[in-house]
């Protein structure tokens, strides 16, 4: 079963995305997405040299919720800060020691971080042990340091890495 | 009559048997081919029989009507009269050269040679057709080239051969020139047709032309003054090769000339005026110069020439009694000199040396061959009772003649004396110089007389040399007479062929001659220092090579003007060329048209300046190169915005894929080159370069504009129509792609294949220096695969693959198709190299890339292939609908295989180009580590 | 009404796009101007394509929803994007108002100085998982 | 099954494809293997033709429709006299050029085979096609394969000659398409015939896009014909290809000369109003001008191989200013020319090769070198190749001269071109006696010893020599057929009916009228599957 | 938008020329590309413009787009990619065998 | 409403086009540029999809998921380049 669906949620994504390029729930169109989520994840499996094991989906459906929200919020701070008084940015570095270890978790975290008001995910260190973090509004590191720790960091190590 | 080719046709044949033969034996080389000669010579006797009857006989066989150009032969009595020269003197020169030739000259090669040179002689003195007759006509220049070249490891003999190439080969030319006028004017190349027109070619406004450039041959090839300088360069040959050519052959063909076409180009004024002038100057520098000559051969080859240029001047002068003296004259010019030149021959065989200064004394040593030379040189003073002497008496007796009918004539008669006198004196000076006046000093061996057989050739000669002298009308009478006959295309006039006229003006002019050619000769020591202070310095070898190497100096300066190795020259001149074609297919006529045009908006608008900033961006950046192509992408968006807006879906997305490709492939690229150009052109360069830019950009907006601004039709409207029916397909740029133009897409896909594999062949062992800073010297960042990129570029290689399946399938009917469908999963897994890096992608794709590129091309080719089975052309397509339960309808086409192969070709064709690229890197960084590794 | 919030989105999405971009020109150096576009361009095209996909929906017969593929797309790659341009930028020691992290810090993230180095993970075999 | 006679006219196309794909899915297959299938696809290739020409000997045109579409619609072959010919030529000549190439030069480098049998695809495509598009497609095909060739072995010189061939070309193609996108957007159509109808109906104020175009397309061509001042390319380019690729180069000139012919005696030919014989002064001014530099690259050059393909451009030249008189003779003359020149220079190339690799570190520069054991031998053919190619009887060059002379000789040029065909041929001799006589009779004692040449080697040359000779004794037929072309040519009428009211071949239905828009429909169209 | 077009092509082709002019190859390539860039453009257009009328065939428009030049224009985008590629790696040969990237293959 | 609404968005757009297109030319560094080029594909998503409405055709949706997929590859290389120089090691 493993070596004909190496990654049954790769597959059904697969499926979804076919239906939405096609625009068309029609049996055939079903088919032959089925017929390609089959042999797609097949032909790529080599490729996911990681397995992701999602341990608690409902939490990461919340993450999930919580970023898009934030990325609204960053949006209207952003606007407002470009659109206000460039005295209002008081950029500043950030250095921020991961908890996070997975490569699917660490990449996940770095675009939230990205995604999200006011921080930018900078540099990874190359043992992964930290991110340097941009920040429009960074003089107090600890706070951001904490929020992003709760935020996100806490719920991706549940969700995905602790058992 | 048959046998008329088989003459000439003998020597060619038979110059493949002395190489053979030379294995045998080396005399057997000669043997053989007197053996061909004789042959040629016993087929000579039937046909010559009927020719002293008085018969022309011709044999003729259609070759190249078109042309003018038949195999024709003709054996007149001019012509019997040259055959038995070339083929009795070829025999006699043959067995003198068995002697001749050294042990360590290859005689397989020289009497091959020697035939091609009779074969090709005898072609050209029989040729009924003009055009055959310059074909062989050339081919004496060409056989003698080889024969003078013969020693050709002596410079000498290579520099002769090559100037005798030269004026002989151009004169060719010429004659060529000539011939074709000459075959206009009268409308046939047949001798016989020609001879028989005279007057209306006369009466022709291309007649001076043709006469001009046929005695450009003639002069050319008869060493007449000024082209006579080849000549005596020529000597370089070995002396059977001098005794043969500048005797009785090739010289003769020039004169041989003029005396065949007498009757159809003299008479004019245009040709007394050149012939006759060219005849007396070639006489008197001849004579001149051969008495100067301190080289025995010299000697005789300015002698030649100066005997030439008396056979000229009496064809020159143009009367048929001139005419006898001249075709009489040629006979026994003919004679003599060979036997002079075969005297010559054995002196420096036996002497070592030819020159006269060091030669002495030689009658005591060789009497046999003193006396020989001492008649040969008295026939060639013109002493009487020998042959030399009549043919002169009626030189002398012409030029009085001739004197009688101007004022200024008279000056004719002195010239001819002094001419003779002249004659005199060098044909004193090579008996005396060479076997009296002394003893011989330093000779570098003792002189002995030859071998028995190299004397007999002389003897022969000599012979006839006194028979003719004594008694000329029992010998060459006849042969004359039919000879004359052919010159003239008629009666031959009164002449007698007698060695006593009585006391005439020539005979004083005779003596004159004899008396003043001793005085000449007992003078000679204060003339040889005049000369030497005057001419000294005057050589024709060095005029010759000094215009060689003006030619080659001038046309290596021209060449280099134009040959200019260098792209941006090439570049401009292709540009320019393409302008000023525009500009005259533009010229006068008006710019725009009459088509409504459409509204410009905002948007387009600022596109538009997205695309200018591009553009001008690529150009003003283009030292920082990596600037440069971020503006070029912004130029690619920017276009398939355009295509999105102007309704080419397909296109848009085609542009796209390509875009991608090829900025990766700069970027791969601009690893390995410099990243800034440096600074190098001047400001001239810079306006000029600037000036074609704007000039062609100039021309292809206005030629834009003038289209776009014309309203039209095109045969697209039948594509749209038929799109479905025929095609079976909605998207009709796609069915147009696979189906009614896929003959295009099959090259197109063939071009890209052709361009892997020759990329391929380039990255092969391609070493390049792997930078290991960037420009500003900073060391590259260790993370060589950033963790986020690896990972969302893994999850985004499946989306990518259905995607493109999603464009392939839909291709026909909608915007997409295999090409897109290929390059988007091509870039998909570049992506996944970009992110991953080589070696963990290599490892993870099934199956090597390269196949799919023939594979692919096999697919289209084969589907194309397939129509045949059902009686249809290459890529007839087939479509229909197939209805399955629950899925419903499925619309294939046989376009879609087609298609398939496309897309199987660009993903191999990309991949493989753009991840060889990327090898090269890692190659090189391995061979650095392992260099690093033996290092510690 | 559903054209009302179509055009709503568009002036919306139009909006940040442009906000995007005026940041771009408007901010003061590259760390401060990487967040808008990845921030405010994304969302403002994400909101283009939902107003397109609402449109599609609601103009033509089923629904069309690809569009939130283009959409889910940029959101990946946005970040992505921006992560990769601030890492060229620290490498290149691009100047930031604040000033950059202290050295050390950055050579130990960027490896300046150190060799290169062939790549390690390819050794792995890629059967092996987790 | 279907008469496979019915798609000859493809075949000159494909087997060189079909060989060429086979030896790319044969990648890393043997050497012996790969030479045998080259060779077995050329000797097909060579048969193809030959029916091919047996086909069309007595005047037929066949149309081979692409996809069953008439025309102007889809894609046409178009086989007459000339085309036919042309590929005959082109067979022949790679044949030569691979009989000489499996001796050992094909493999200094890699994919020999394939970029030959592509060079093969696209030359014979180039002279069959009836479409102006897919002949740029064609084009294409044969320069990027030429592109390979060139630079097959490597080394500085090629890569530098190369870099240089391909941008010009690369130019060269752009223009190609600027121009065919003017037609397009005047006349709206892309086969030659319909071309040919559009122009003759042009309305006047069309007139001078129209020639714009067809004066770029010219440019165009000429840069392939390496007319004066567009041959820049070539001395460089032909002299640093290796001789196993520039064998097959020579017939490539004589493609921009075919081009020429076919687009102005079909599209801008006597029936074409105000653009007729368009480019016929252009023709005959540079082609004589062509000669002329292209001796004084001979006379400078100071290899052999820069020498030969020098000899190149003045046979191009030769050809053109043949074109430019736009005679039936004339045109007939010019095609004799060409055919032999072809064969000659190829010769010539080969022979060089040989040569040079005899001399060891001498190579092929005209200096004394060492002398070489095989100095008759080499010599005696250089001296047969160099008489033919210089003009000088008995050889083939010298009938293709005089007839274009013959051809000149009641026309106002008649005089220029005596002049500078003659004594350019001097020249020419000149130039070559000297190589010659350097090459293989001076020696430098200091040189060293020189190698014998590989006998097989010589075998295409010394072929190539006899054919030369053979020529001018069937001067008379082979004139015949050149005439018969050249009438063709001159009549695009029949050229023009046969394309767009001729019959399919294949299933031999007859068409209906090109006017209704039901035609060029497969004969069951959407259904014989 | 015709004059927006004719302006454009002129434009690209004119930048196209300056760059192929210059000395070295990288420059040479991109001035290429803008040519192609230019000869592509040119060569859509000669169908005419029109907007929103792609030629994919609809049930209910009768106005489309010219779809030949656009076949065109393919299959000389994808021949110009081919082409592209080849003179590129060309250059990088150029620059191993002749050790600088200057077209002649000196430094001038 | 809805003519309105594209207008006044095709003009937001645009704008937005030619300050990227600003950004990319003054620069100054080079990852500003990539930054500037980025922007401006995304940019150009947000005409295309504005197209689409305006026209109300998906034929030109493909257009905008490969300048999508296509603008991010390219922004992936040109700064590998800067950072690695070899973009495919
Ligand atoms: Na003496
Ligand atoms: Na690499």
């Amino acid at each position: 079963m493993k070596t004909l669906f190496p990654h049954p949620i790769l597959s059904l994504m697969l499926l979804g995305l076919w239906l939405l390029l096609v625009n068309s729930i029609s049996p055939g169109q079903i088919l032959l997405g089925t017929l390609l989520a089959w042999l797609i994840p097949l032909y790529t499996a080599r490729f996911w040299t990681a397995q992701i094991h999602i341990r608690r989906p409902l939490l990461l459906l919340k993450l999930t919720g919580t970023v898009l929200v934030d990325i609204l919020i960053a949006n209207i701070a952003v606007a407002r800060l470009i659109v206000g008084p460039r005295a209002r940015i008081q950029p500043g570095f950030i250095r921020m020691p991961l908890r996070v270890k997975g490569n699917v978790s660490v990449s996940l975290l770095a675009n939230i971080i990205t995604l999200t008001p006011g921080t930018l995910s900078a540099s990874l260190s190359p043992d992964r042990s930290e991110l340097i973090i941009h920040a429009l509004q960074g003089e107090d590191s600890a706070a951001i340091i904490t929020e992003i720790r709760e935020r996100y960091e806490q719920p991706l190590l549940d969700a995905l890495e602790q058992t | 009559m048959t046998n008329l080719p088989l003459i000439v046709l003998i020597p060619f044949i038979g110059a493949m048997l002395p190489p053979w033969a030379v294995m045998t034996g080396r005399p057997w080389s000669a043997w053989v081919t007197g053996g061909v000669a004789l042959a040629a010579l016993a087929l000579t006797i039937v046909p010559g029989l009927s020719v002293m009857q008085g018969e022309t006989l011709i044999w003729q066989q259609d070759w190249f009507p078109a042309l003018g150009l038949s195999l024709a032969f003709r054996l007149d009595g001019l012509a019997l009269l040259f055959v038995l020269m070339i083929l009795i003197i070829g025999l006699l020169v043959i067995l003198y050269a068995r002697w001749y030739l050294a042990e360590q000259d290859p005689m397989g090669r020289f009497y091959a040679y020697l035939l091609l040179f009779m074969g090709s002689m005898l072609g050209l003195v029989m040729s009924e057709n003009l055009i055959q007759l310059l074909m062989f006509w050339e081919l004496t220049s060409i056989s003698s080239f080889l024969l003078i070249s013969y020693w050709r490891q002596r410079a000498d003999a290579r520099q002769g051969a090559r100037i005798a190439l030269a004026i002989t080969g151009g004169g060719g030319l010429a004659l060529l020139g000539g011939i074709l006028l000459l075959g206009e004017i009268v409308g046939s190349y047949d001798l016989s047709a020609v001879l028989a027109a005279g007057k209306s070619i006369h009466a022709d406004p291309l007649y001076v032309p043709a006469l001009v450039l046929i005695l450009l041959g003639v002069f050319t090839k008869s060493a007449q003054f000024p082209f006579h300088f080849w000549l005596p360069h020529a000597m370089a040959a070995p002396t059977p090769v001098s005794a043969y050519l500048h005797s009785a052959t090739m010289v003769k063909a020039g004169v041989f000339l003029l005396a065949r076409l007498f009757p159809a180009l003299s008479g004019s004024e245009a040709w007394t005026w050149i012939v006759a002038p060219v005849g007396m100057l070639t006489l008197l520098i001849g004579a001149y110069n051969a008495f100067f000559k301190h080289d025995l051969k010299g000697l005789l080859a300015y002698s030649t020439i100066s005997h030439l240029g008396l056979i000229t001047l009496l064809f020159g002068i143009g009367t048929p009694l001139a005419a006898v003296a001249g075709v009489f004259h040629i006979m026994n010019h003919a004679t003599f000199k060979a036997s002079l030149f075969m005297a010559a021959g054995i002196i420096d065989h036996e002497a070592g040396t030819r020159d006269m200064r060091r030669l002495a004394g030689l009658w005591k040593f060789m009497p046999q061959t003193g006396l020989l030379a001492m008649i040969a040189a008295a026939a060639m003073a013109g002493v009487p009772l020998l042959n030399g002497f009549l043919s002169k008496e009626m030189f002398f007796e012409k030029t009085v003649y001739m004197a009688s009918f101007a004022e200024s004539f008279w000056l004719l008669p002195v010239l001819a004396t002094i001419a003779g006198a002249l004659a005199v004196a060098y044909s004193l000076r090579f008996i005396h110089d060479v076997f009296f006046n002394g003893t011989p000093t330093d000779l570098p061996r003792t002189p002995h007389d030859p071998s028995r057989w190299m004397l007999v050739p002389v003897e022969v000669l000599v012979v006839i040399c006194i028979a003719v002298g004594i008694l000329p009308s029992l010998t060459f009478g006849p042969l004359l007479g039919v000879a004359v006959g052919a010159v003239l295309q008629g009666p031959a006039p009164d002449y007698s062929l007698k060695v006593w006229h009585g006391f005439t003006p020539a005979l004083g002019m005779s003596m004159l001659a004899l008396a003043g050619g001793a005085l000449i000769y007992a003078i000679r020591q204060p003339l040889f220092r005049w000369h030497e202070t005057l001419f000294g310095r005057i050589d024709a070898r060095a005029l010759f090579e000094g215009f060689e190497r003006a030619l080659l100096w001038s046309s290596r300066a021209l060449d280099q003007l134009i040959h200019r190795r260098s792209l941006q020259f090439m570049l401009v001149v292709l540009i320019s060329a393409a302008l000023v074609m525009l500009a005259r297919g533009f010229w006068g006529m008006p710019i725009t048209g009459s088509a409504t045009l459409l509204p410009i908006d905002p948007v387009s608008t600022s596109a538009a300046i997205c695309l200018a900033a591009g553009a001008i961006g690529t150009v003003v950046w283009h030292r920082q190169r990596w600037t440069a192509l971020v503006m070029l992408s912004v130029v690619g968006l920017i276009i398939a915005l355009a295509f999105v807006k102007l309704s080419a879906p397909d296109l848009a997305l085609t542009q796209l894929s390509v875009e991608m490709v090829t900025i990766v492939l700069l970027l791969l690229a601009l690893h390995f080159l410099p990243k800034q150009t440096p600074r190098e052109s001047s400001l001239p360069r810079k306006l000029r370069d600037l000036l074609l830019a704007l000039l062609g950009g100039g021309a292809t907006g206005l030629l834009t504009w003038a289209v776009l601004t014309r309203p039209y039709d095109s045969i697209s409207g039948w594509m749209l129509e038929n799109s479905v029916p025929g095609g079976g397909g909605t998207n009709v740029v796609n069915v147009i792609l696979v189906d009614f133009r896929g003959f295009d897409t099959l090259g197109e896909i063939t071009v890209l294949a052709i361009a892997a594999i020759g990329i391929y062949m380039m990255l092969r062992d391609l070493r390049l220096d792997v930078p290991l800073t960037d420009d500003q010297g900073r060391p590259w960042s260790s993370d060589v695969n950033p963790l986020i990129l690896a990972t969302f570029s893994r999850l985004l290689l499946p989306l990518a693959l259905m995607v493109a399946v999603f464009i392939f399938l839909r291709g026909h009917n909608l915007p997409g198709g295999g090409f897109i469908a290929g390059l988007i999963i091509s870039v998909a897994l570049v992506m996944q190299y970009l992110a991953n890096g080589i070696a963990w992608t290599k490892l993870r794709l099934s199956g090597e890339l390269h196949p799919l590129i023939g594979l692919g091309l096999l697919l289209a080719t084969a589907t194309g292939l397939g129509s045949w089975y059902f009686g249809y052309p290459f890529l007839t397509s087939t479509h229909g609908h197939l209805h399955l339960p629950v899925i419903g309808d499925l619309e294939l086409a046989s376009v879609m295989l087609f298609d398939l192969g496309v897309m199987m070709v660009v993903i191999g064709i990309t991949l493989v180009i753009l991840i060889r690229l990327g090898r090269i890197g890692l190659v090189q960084r391995r061979v650095a580590i392992d260099d690093s590794d033996l290092n510690r | 009404m559903v054209e009302i919030f179509v055009a709503l989105l568009i002036l919306i999405g139009a909006g940040f796009t442009l906000l995007g971009s005026f940041g771009l020109v408007r901010l003061r150096d590259l760390y401060e101007r990487l967040h808008t576009p990845t921030k405010a361009t994304t969302l403002g095209v994400g909101s283009l394509l939902i107003a397109s996909a609402v449109f599609f929906t609601w103009r033509e017969p089923g629904v069309s929803l690809h569009e939130v593929l283009v959409a889910v797309f940029l959101f990946i790659t946005a970040p992505v994007s921006a992560h990769l341009i601030a890492k060229a930028a620290l490498h290149q020691r691009s100047p930031s108002r604040s000033g950059l992290p202290p050295e050390s810090l950055l050579e130990k993230h960027d490896g300046h100085g150190a060799k290169p180095r062939p790549n390690a993970e390819a050794k792995q075999k890629p059967s092996q998982t987790g | 099954m279907t008469d496979l006679g019915n798609h000859v006219v493809i075949a000159p196309i494909l087997v060189p494809l079909l060989t060429g794909t086979l030896l790319v899915l044969l990648r890393g297959s043997a050497t012996p293997l790969r030479r045998t299938i080259s060779m077995l696809g050329i000797q097909l290739l060579l048969a193809a033709s030959l029916w091919l020409l047996l086909q069309v000997a007595d005047g037929d045109l066949l149309v081979y429709q692409l996809g069953s579409w008439a025309a102007p619609y889809g894609i046409v072959l178009v086989a007459d006299r000339l085309s036919a010919a042309m590929v005959m030529v082109t067979s022949v000549l790679a044949l030569f050029a691979m009989m000489h190439a499996i001796q050992g030069s094909d493999r200094r480098g890699r994919q020999y085979h394939v970029l030959f049998q592509f060079l093969l695809m696209g030359l014979n495509g180039a002279f069959l096609t009836g479409d102006l598009f897919n002949l740029f497609v064609f084009f294409e095909i044969l320069l990027i394969a030429s592109y390979g060739m060139l630079l097959h072995g490597g080394g500085a010189a090629r890569s530098k000659a190369g870099l240089h061939y391909v941008v010009v070309n690369l130019v060269g193609s752009s223009l190609f398409l600027f121009a065919v996108g003017t037609l397009y957007g005047v006349l709206g159509t892309l086969n030659m015939a319909d071309l040919a109808l559009r122009v003759a109906a042009l309305p006047p104020e069309e007139v001078g896009l129209v020639r714009a175009a067809a004066l770029l397309l010219f440019v165009v061509f000429a840069l392939k014909a390496a007319l004066v001042p567009l041959h820049l390319w070539l001395p460089g380019a032909y002299s640093a290809a290796g001789p196993a690729s520039v064998a097959l180069f020579a017939i490539m000139t004589k493609v921009g000369g075919y081009s020429i012919l076919r687009v102005y005696s079909l599209i801008f030919g006597a029936e074409a109003g105000p653009l007729a014989n368009l480019v016929e002064p252009w023709l005959l001014v540079l082609g004589l001008l062509t000669i002329v530099v292209g001796t004084i690259g001979v006379l400078a050059s100071r290899n052999l191989a820069l020498l030969v393909a020098h000899l190149v451009v003045i046979s191009s030249g030769s050809i053109l200013t043949a074109f430019g008189l736009g005679s039936q003779a004339a045109l007939s003359a010019g095609l004799y020319y060409s055919f032999q020149s072809a064969l000659v220079t190829a010769a010539l190339f080969m022979l060089t090769e040989n040569v040079a690799r005899t001399r060891g570190a001498f190579a092929d520069q005209l200096r004394a070198g060492p002398m070489l054991p095989a100095a008759n031998l080499l010599g005696g053919l250089f001296l047969v190749l160099a008489l033919a190619v210089a003009g000088v009887p008995p050889l083939s060059g010298f009938i293709g001269k005089v007839l274009i002379i013959q051809a000149s000789l009641d026309t106002p040029a008649i005089a220029w071109i005596m002049a500078i065909v003659l004594s350019t041929s001097l020249l020419t001799l000149m130039a070559l006696a000297r190589a010659g006589s350097t090459l293989f009779f001076k020696t430098d004692t200091n040189a060293g010893a020189a190698t014998l040449p590989n006998a097989a080697n010589l075998v295409p040359v010394a072929a190539v020599a006899v054919i030369s000779l053979l020529y001018v004794v069937f001067a008379s037929p082979i004139y015949s057929y050149t005439e018969a072309a050249a009438a063709q040519l001159l009549s695009p009428a029949d050229y023009i009916e046969a394309v767009l009211d001729g019959e399919t071949l294949a299933g031999g239905e007859t068409r209906l009228d090109s006017e209704t828009t039901s035609d060029g429909m497969p004969p069951d169209s959407g259904g014989h599957d | 938008m015709e004059a927006l077009i004719a302006l454009s092509v002129g434009l690209l082709t004119a930048c196209g020329i300056y760059l192929l002019l210059r000395g070295r190859t990288f420059p040479v390539v991109l001035g290429i590309t803008l040519l192609s860039y230019a000869v592509n453009l040119f060569l859509f257009v000669m169908g005419r413009l029109s907007i929103g009328v792609p030629a994919i065939l609809e049930p209910n428009r009768a106005d489309y787009a010219d779809p030949l030049p656009q076949a065109l224009v393919l299959t000389a985008i994808v021949i110009g990619f081919g082409m592209t590629a080849f003179v590129v790696v060309l250059a990088l040969r150029a620059r191993a065998d002749l050790g600088n990237d200057h077209v002649d293959g000196r430094e001038p | 409403m809805l003519n309105l609404a594209l207008a006044v968005g095709f003009l937001l757009v645009t704008v937005a086009v030619l300050l990227s297109l600003w950004r990319l030319i003054i620069g100054p560094d080079q990852p500003d540029r990539i930054l500037a080029l980025d922007t401006l594909y995304v940019n150009t998503v947000a005409l295309l999809v504005l197209l689409d409405i305006k026209l109300a055709s998906s034929l030109y949706f493909e257009a905008a998921l490969l300048i999508a997929l296509f603008g991010f590859v390219g922004t992936v290389a040109l700064a590998k380049f800067l950072t690695r120089g070899d973009i495919i090691e």
